[in-house]
């Protein structure tokens, strides 16, 4: 049986995410956040496939090798698009071009 | 417990020590040279006596020569990335002191 | 044997949670990278130490990758223009 | 002494996270957010996941950091209105309703995961299926026989994510990232020089492996993208506005490779995506290569945020 504390923390991590993209404006930072997110979940997949009576469950280990190169691909489009936005727009946070 | 064993736990303690040699100077030292200095020889000095004790607990040809490359790695990125940030915070006087 | 490779993967833990606070107070950008640098060390210890300790080999893999790719960072981090230090926004 | 080691991790986790949040500049957040790269990376290593570990070492502590620095070094290099700089970053929500949403998910959360944590049997197709398998790691067996549609969904996102950028750039002025100071090549180049093979033959060995031990097609792809990476950052690569045939056929043979074969699995069985009997291997190593290639060239080129790379033989 896994340790009672990986679930917990995948728990709370999943929660400082979630501040981070309700609170922080600037994009990339809220990226991160989303990051932080997918990596709890990743964290909870990790601990459901371990502690079997017949070893690992390999199921959710390839979701979340699946999961990570996805998570880092998105990743990288969103830089590009956050940089996109920023030469376009001069700004860093979507609520000042609403403002505009 | 054979002589060896005993051996590679005086190994892998001592490796030990130097990471938390390293630590300490990272934290204490007072300005970024220094502290580069303190964790860069400190550091893969304990990165090579770990692998030395765990390839001298494990005796399989292919985990000893892991840890090798594995040290030899170390060795060679971490002087070149010594190199690069003392270069880069000289460059810019960028040694410790302002916020 | 194991309960010693696990007792002094916790120590090498420990001296990274102590590193966080270089992390923290920094105060020049190349001393944060500099803490990333020794975290870099001190994981491929703590995997090579676990790995031996749990008996998957693969697991050696694993700290030899990162090792590989330790100078990724700093050779991205030297790029940085030079207003890194005055700017609000690092 | 375990759970104490589990403990201390798991704050740690927190602990970066929090900081990851919180952080008030762009570059701090970016630092922090490589280090929990290299934590989770002991945290799969922990967890007994190799496989998931082999991905993160190389695309937690190398790619993203990489990319995360580069996207830092864009903001810098663009620094903005002066009314921009130094001003308080506005927040998006009140953090007090923020917060005690957060918590409240946290604690609904906390309270699920600890109730179906793990421990349950293997699912009964998966027992079945793996010990006559001729894969040999029960995770690639997953990723490239049991659940092969998942595989081949993921390639096409990884090239829709290229796609996009690249439709992005080509209507923007955006510089390269990444022109390296010239005096860094003393330091560099020995490095990449020793590098080069090293790496090549790592991403061979763990896609010759994959089959049977921990490693595949992914880690493969990442570390070859890890290595063109270097090539940007040291400026043997540089980005250019025109992509090569070669290029568009890497991007492509992954996928292609896979579609072709999932067809190709009606005339020799009864559902797409089998494998065709006694050849299983073959095939199976042919998909890992094909896939390596589209995955190292479209993680490289989504770096470069750029439709295409050209050498630079300036030494």
């Amino acid at each position: 049986m896994t340790p009672i504390v990986f679930p917990v923390t995948a728990a709370l991590l999943f929660a400082i995410g979630l501040y981070g993209v309700l609170t922080r404006a600037r994009l990339i930072q809220r990226l991160l956040a989303v990051n932080l997110m997918a990596s709890a979940i990743f964290l909870f997949l990790i601990v459901t496939s371990t502690g079997g009576p017949h070893g690992p469950d390999p199921v959710p280990q390839a979701m979340v090798l699946t999961g990570i190169v996805v998570a880092l691909s998105t990743m990288a489009y969103a830089l590009v698009l956050i940089r996109h936005l920023r030469v376009l727009t001069r700004a860093e946070t979507l609520e000042s071009i609403v403002d505009d | 417990m054979t002589i060896l064993d005993w051996i590679a736990l005086a190994l892998l303690l001592g490796g030990a020590g130097f990471f938390f040699a390293g630590t300490i100077g990272l934290l204490r030292f007072p300005d970024t040279l220094c502290r580069l200095h303190a964790m860069t020889k400190a550091d893969n000095v304990g990165l090579g006596l770990l692998c030395l004790g765990l390839a001298l607990h494990e005796r399989t040809l292919s985990g000893t020569l892991t840890l090798a490359f594995v040290w030899v790695f170390a060795l060679a990125a971490s002087t070149l990335s010594a190199f690069l940030i003392a270069g880069w915070a000289e460059a810019r006087s960028d040694t410790g002191e302002g916020s | 044997m194991d309960e010693v490779l696990i007792g002094i993967a916790t120590f090498l833990l420990a001296n990274l949670v102590l590193g966080f606070l270089r992390l923290r107070r920094g105060p020049a950008p190349a001393d944060r990278l500099l803490a990333l640098l020794l975290f870099g060390t001190i994981s491929v210890a703590i995997v090579l130490l676990l790995a031996h300790a749990q008996g998957v080999a693969a697991l050696s893999t694993v700290a030899l990758l990162i090792t590989v790719l330790a100078a990724i960072a700093a050779i991205a981090f030297t790029q940085m223009p030079e207003s890194i230090r005055g700017n609000p926004r690092t | 002494m375990l759970p104490v080691f589990d403990t201390m991790l798991c704050l740690g986790l927190l602990w970066l996270g929090w900081g990851i949040v919180a952080s008030t500049t762009l570059f701090r957040g970016v630092v922090l957010f490589m280090v929990f790269g290299l934590l989770m990376a002991v945290t799969w290593v922990r967890l007994s996941a190799p496989d998931v570990a082999l991905a993160e070492a190389v695309i937690g502590a190398g790619i993203a950091g990489a990319l995360l620095l580069g996207a830092c070094k864009a903001m810098l290099s663009d620094p903005g209105t002066p009314a921009e700089q130094g001003g308080p970053e506005p927040a998006a929500l009140p953090r007090l309703p923020a917060a005690a949403l957060s918590l409240l998910v946290g604690a609904a959360l906390a309270w699920l995961m600890v109730t179906v944590r793990g421990g349950g049997p293997v699912p009964e197709a998966v027992a079945i299926a793996l010990p006559t398998h001729f894969l040999h790691n029960p995770v690639s067996v997953i990723l490239l026989d049991l659940r092969g549609y998942d595989t081949l969904m993921e390639t096409v996102v990884l090239l829709l994510a290229f796609l996009g950028a690249r439709a992005m750039m080509r209507h923007s002025e955006l510089d390269p990232l990444f022109t390296p100071v010239a005096t860094h090549r003393h330091y560099t180049m020995p490095l990449i020089t020793l590098l080069t093979p090293i790496l090549l033959l790592l991403a061979l060995h763990i896609l010759w492996t994959g089959g049977n031990a921990p490693g595949g097609a992914f880690q493969a792809g990442a570390l070859l993208a890890a290595l063109g990476v270097m090539y940007q950052l040291t400026g043997h690569l540089r980005p250019s506005r025109e992509s090569g045939p070669g290029v568009r056929a890497l991007l492509v043979c992954g996928l292609l490779v896979f579609s072709l074969f999932a067809c190709l699995g009606l005339t020799w069985g009864d559902a797409p995506l089998t494998y065709p009997r006694g050849a299983g291997y073959v095939s199976a190593l042919v998909v890992e290569i094909a896939l390596m290639l589209s995955i190292g060239t479209t993680l490289t080129l989504l770096f470069a945020a750029h439709p295409g790379l050209k050498p630079d033989l300036r030494q």
